[in-house]
C-alpha cells in the first residue's frame, strides 16, 4: 500500500522531537484524528531547524517528516508555500484516500510560522481557500 | 543483535491452510474434476467426495449430514441466515434481534432489512461485550422472528452466552442464529444436545486452517427458510451452484483436524497468550479489550494510549509481526471500529487498539519475540506523539 | 478387440483444470495465506495477486478491472444480477424480461421475484431456441426494469442475438444482463465496443479451465443495484466475502488461457465436432437438437427416437464416455429438460436426448471411439425398447 | 449412485426379447415414463419362459430384469405375489426416488397373468390396493 519511500520516512521520520526554545510552534490536526506539533527555529527569516511530533498513521507521520525535510533551511515564505501535493511528491506518491493526510503538516507549519510572526509583531498571513 | 522473525499473529483474520488439508484437496484440483451432479462415474466421485466432507462437518458440530449446507463463507452463510429468515417469516412478523458487535456479514445484512421494512433491536453489549440473555428476553416482540447473537467475538474474543438466550429464543418460539465463525475448533459443539436451541450456525472454513472462499450454514432440520442461491439442485435443492469440490473436500478435513483434541490444544495456545498478555501489561498506558475469562483462547486486544493502531500495526509488519488493529484511518480522520465503540471505549483510546490472536502458527519463541518488538515499537510512537508525556506514563 | 478409452465430452458440464492453472494457484494455497484485507505483507501480496487477477479478467471482456466483481461462481453471479437490480429498481418498476431456456440460476430466481410481487414476461423461443429481438422489444412495458437473456444456451448451444437485444434495451432504458458462462472462450467478448449495451454479464471459472466455486460478475461502471453479499468491504464495498484468493488466482490464469487464439481454438473443436456430427446423423431416427450454425462450436445435443436418455448416458460411461442428457427419471416417471420442452420438442423425443460437448479434453480419436460405442449402444437400447420397431427405423 | 447388481442387470439385462407364441402379455407403463411389456411362457400354471422390452431409466431395465429372473420357474401365484420390494431386495438396493421405476415390472406381469387367464376363460385376479 506505501510505496518504499513513505515507508522509509515512516520508519525513520527525520527530525522528530522538541526544541526547546523554539521561534515558533504550531500544532493542527482532526478532532479523534491525525495530530501533529512542529517546532521552529528560525534565524534571518530562515527555518534554521525544525523538530516536530505526529499522532497518526503512517501517512501523517511520514508526511510530517518530509515536511520538515522540505522546509528546513527555507524561507518562511518558501515554507508557507509548500503543498501537501508537493510533500506527497517528495514522497513519491500516497495511496489514494491518504493524500489528505498531509494536510495537518502544512497547517501546523502556518500555525508556527504566524505564532513566530506574532511575538515578532507582524500580522498573521492568511490561508488560501 | 535480535534476529528477525516472521511472527503471524492474526489467526482471528485468516489462518494458514495446513500441509494435510492442502494435501487432501491436490487430487480434485488435478485428476478428479467432474461435476458432482454429472452422472457418470468421475462426478459420482466428486459427490462422494463431498457427501464425505458433510460426514465429517456433521461429526464435528454433533449434527446430521442433512443438516450442513456448503456455502462460499461466512458472509454467505450469516447473509443466507440473516436475510433467508427474515424474507420467510416476514408475514409472522418483521422483528429481528442482534448485537451491535456483530460482524458485519450480520450486521450490514440486518441493516439491508431495515432498508426493506424490518425493524431492529440492536441489544446492548456491557463494557467486556457481554450481552445479557434477560436483556434479549425483554426485547422479544410478538412479532420477532429472528435472534441472531454471534458466539464470540472477532475482535475481542468476547464469548456469549449463547445456551441461555438459545433457551429464551425456544420458549418464545423465535428462530435462533449464531455465528461460530470465530469458535469453531476452541469449545466442543453439538447440535444435538448442548446447542439443542441454535437453528441455525454459520462457520468459515479458512478461520480453522481450511481454504478461503468456503463455509457452512448447519440448518437445523425443518427450519423454515428461504432459498439464498436459487438455480440447480444442488445441497438437497436448498443452495444452488456447482459445488467447489476442492474447497468442500479441504475444509473437511481442516474440520477434523481442528476438532480433534480440542482441550489440549487450548491450554497450549492459552499458556502462550497468557504469557504475552501479563508481559504487554507491564507497557505503561495500556488495557485489555474484552472480557477477562470469558474470551477465545487465543485472542488478545490492548489499547495503547497516546498511539494510533494503524502506525503500530505497520512498523510491527516491518519487525516481521503481523497483526491487526481497530483502527482505520481514511482521509485523515480515524475511524474505530464498532466493537470497540459498542463496548465504549473512547475513541482516543480505541484509536491506540492492538489485535494479536494466537494459533497453530506460533510457538514460544514468538512470544518473547512479539514482547520485545512491541514494547520497543509503542515506546518509538510514543516518542512521536505530541499528545505523549512520560510523566503520566507512570500513572498505571 | 477395441480398446476402452476414457473420454469426456461434458465440458458444459463442466472442465478440467489446467496444470498451468492448477500450478499457479499452488502458492496461495501453501504458503501465501495472508487475508487481502491485512495491511501487513502477506496480506498484501493476496491483494496483489487478486488485482492482478482482475486486470486478466478486464483485459479478457475488453473491460475497465474496476467493473469486474469476483463472486462464488455462475450462480451467484446471474442470483446478484437478476435480484440485485430487481430490488434496487423495484420503485421504478417491477417487471422483468427473460426467456423460458435461460439456466435455472436466472430462472428461480425470476421464480422467486414473481413470489415476492414482481411480475417476469418469458419470451417465445423458436424450433432451435432462438429468442427473436422483435419479441423482446414488443414486450417491454413502462415498468420494465431488467432483461435477462443468455449469450448462449448450456443445453442446445445456441446462440443469441445479444447485440440486437442490447440496442433494444438501450433506446427503452432498461438494464441488460446477459449469461455468458457456456460463451466465454469462443467468441472474442468487448465490454467497450461490441457489447457496450450489456449492462451486467455472468461468467463461471470451472466452464474455461479453472476452478470451481468462483465466478465473476461484470458490473458496468454506474450501474444500479443492491449489494447481496452484505458484510466486510471486499470488492470495493460491492461483495463483502474474505476473498478465495486461491480461486481468483486460478481464474485469471485460465481467463488468460481461454482468450488467447479464440479462432485456432474453436477451429479445431468445431472440426471434431462436425465429423462426430455427421457420424451420430448416420443413424436412424435420430435428430439434433439446436440451431444448425448458431451454436457452440463445442456442442452436440441429440435425440434418439425409443430410448431414454439417463440410460444411454449410464451405458456410455460404463464405455468410458462421459456425456449429459436432458432427462431426469425420478419415481419412475421422465422428466425432461425445461429447454427442450420450451423448443417444443414432444416429451418421448426429448426423454431420448443425449449432449456430447467437446473441448480440450478431446481428440481425433475420441471422436472414432464415439461414433462406434454411441451406434453400438443406442442399438443396443432399442433392441430392448418396446416402441421400438426395426422396420419404422428406415423412415429417415 | 446404482450399486454393482443394479448395474449388472443394467448392463447385462437378461430375458431380453419377445417370445413369438406367447401364452400371456402384459404391458405397464405411465405416460411420458417407463414402459415394459412382457411374454409369458406357461405351462402346468408355471412360467416355463419370460422375455420382456422395457424403455426407461438404469431401474426400470434392472428391475425388468431382475423381476424376470425371479418368476422364471415359478407358479403364477407365486409370480402374482412378487412385490418391487422384492425386486429391489434381490437387486441389493435401489437409490431413494427410484424404487417406483420397479412398479412397472409388477404391472406387466399381472396383466400378463390375467391376459393369459382371460384366455383360459378364468376371471382376471384383482389388485389389492
Ligand atoms: C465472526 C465472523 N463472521 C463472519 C466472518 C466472515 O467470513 P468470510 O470472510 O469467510 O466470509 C468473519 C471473518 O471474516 C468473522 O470473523
Ligand atoms: C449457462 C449457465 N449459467 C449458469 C451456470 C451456473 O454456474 P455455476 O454452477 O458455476 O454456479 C451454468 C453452469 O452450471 C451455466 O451453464
Amino acid at each position: 500500500m506505501y510505496n518504499k519511500k513513505v515507508m522509509d520516512h515512516f520508519m525513520n521520520p527525520r527530525n522528530v522531537g522538541e526544541i526547546e526554545d523554539a521561534d515558533g510552534i504550531g500544532e493542527a490536526g482532526n478532532p479523534h484524528g491525525d495530530q501533529m506539533k512542529i517546532f521552529l527555529k528560525i534565524r534571518d527569516d530562515r527555518i534554521e531547524d525544525v523538530k516536530f511530533k505526529t499522532f497518526g498513521c503512517a501517512a501523517a507521520i511520514a508526511s510530517s517528516s518530509m515536511a520538515t525535510e522540505l522546509i528546513k533551511g527555507k524561507t518562511l515564505k518558501e515554507a508557507w508555500e509548500l503543498t501537501n501535493e508537493a510533500v506527497a511528491e517528495a514522497l513519491e506518491g500516497l495511496p489514494p484516500g491518504k493524500l489528505e493526510c498531509s494536510v495537518v503538516s502544512r497547517e501546523a507549519i502556518h500555525r508556527a510560522i504566524n505564532e513566530y510572526r506574532k511575538k515578532q509583531g507582524l500580522e498573521a498571513l492568511e490561508e488560501q481557500t | 543483535m535480535r534476529e528477525k522473525r516472521f511472527v503471524y499473529m492474526d489467526h482471528a483474520a485468516t489462518t494458514f491452510t495446513k500441509p494435510e488439508v492442502a494435501e487432501s484437496m491436490l487430487p480434485f484440483l488435478r485428476e478428479n474434476f467432474g461435476n458432482p451432479s454429472s452422472l457418470y462415474s468421475i462426478g459420482r466421485e466428486g459427490k462422494e467426495a463431498i457427501e464425505a466432507a458433510r460426514e465429517q462437518l456433521a461429526k464435528a458440530l454433533g449434527a446430521k449430514p442433512g443438516e450442513i449446507y456448503f456455502t462460499s463463507g461466512g458472509t454467505e452463510s450469516d447473509n443466507w441466515a440473516v436475510k433467508g429468515t427474515a424474507f420467510s417469516r416476514r408475514k409472522k412478523g418483521k422483528h429481528i434481534i442482534t448485537t451491535p458487535i456483530e460482524h458485519h456479514a450480520v450486521l450490514y445484512p440486518c441493516e439491508y432489512l431495515e432498508s426493506q421494512g424490518f425493524d431492529v433491536t440492536y441489544l446492548p453489549v456491557d463494557r467486556y461485550g457481554l450481552v445479557d440473555p434477560a436483556e434479549v428476553e425483554a426485547a422479544i416482540r410478538e412479532d420477532t422472528v429472528l435472534i441472531s447473537v454471534m458466539y464470540a467475538n472477532n475482535e475481542i474474543g468476547t464469548i456469549e452466552p449463547i445456551q441461555e438466550i438459545g433457551e429464551i429464543a425456544k420458549e418464545h418460539d423465535v428462530l435462533f442464529h449464531t455465528d461460530a465463525v470465530q469458535i469453531i475448533g476452541t469449545v466442543p459443539l453439538d447440535m444435538k444436545q448442548k446447542h439443542k436451541d441454535v437453528d441455525m450456525l454459520s462457520l468459515s472454513s479458512h478461520k480453522f486452517y481450511g481454504p478461503k472462499g468456503i463455509g457452512v450454514l448447519y440448518l437445523r432440520e425443518g427450519t423454515e427458510i428461504h432459498n439464498y442461491m436459487h438455480g440447480g439442485g444442488q445441497e438437497r435443492g436448498k443452495r444452488a451452484g456447482t459445488e467447489n469440490v476442492v474447497g468442500i473436500v479441504g475444509m473437511g478435513k481442516a474440520i477434523e483436524l481442528a476438532t480433534s483434541n480440542i482441550e489440549k490444544h487450548n491450554d497450549k495456545i492459552r499458556k502462550m497468550r497468557d504469557r504475552l498478555l501479563s508481559g504487554v501489561l507491564e507497557i505503561p498506558s495500556c488495557r485489555l479489550n474484552g472480557h477477562p475469562e470469558k474470551r477465545l483462547p487465543g485472542n488478545l486486544n490492548f489499547s495503547f494510549e497516546y498511539i494510533e493502531g494503524e502506525s503500530l500495526l505497520l512498523m510491527l509488519d516491518q519487525m516481521g509481526v503481523c497483526s491487526s488493529t481497530g483502527s482505520a484511518c481514511t482521509s485523515g480522520s480515524l475511524g474505530t471500529s464498532h466493537v470497540l465503540k459498542a463496548i465504549g471505549l473512547p475513541p482516543e483510546i480505541a484509536q491506540g487498539s492492538l489485535r494479536l490472536t494466537l494459533g497453530d502458527a506460533n510457538s514460544e519463541e514468538d512470544i518473547d519475540y512479539v514482547l520485545d518488538v512491541l514494547s520497543e515499537t509503542v515506546g518509538k510512537l510514543r516518542n512521536m506523539s505530541p499528545f505523549y508525556k512520560p510523566a503520566t506514563a507512570c500513572e498505571k
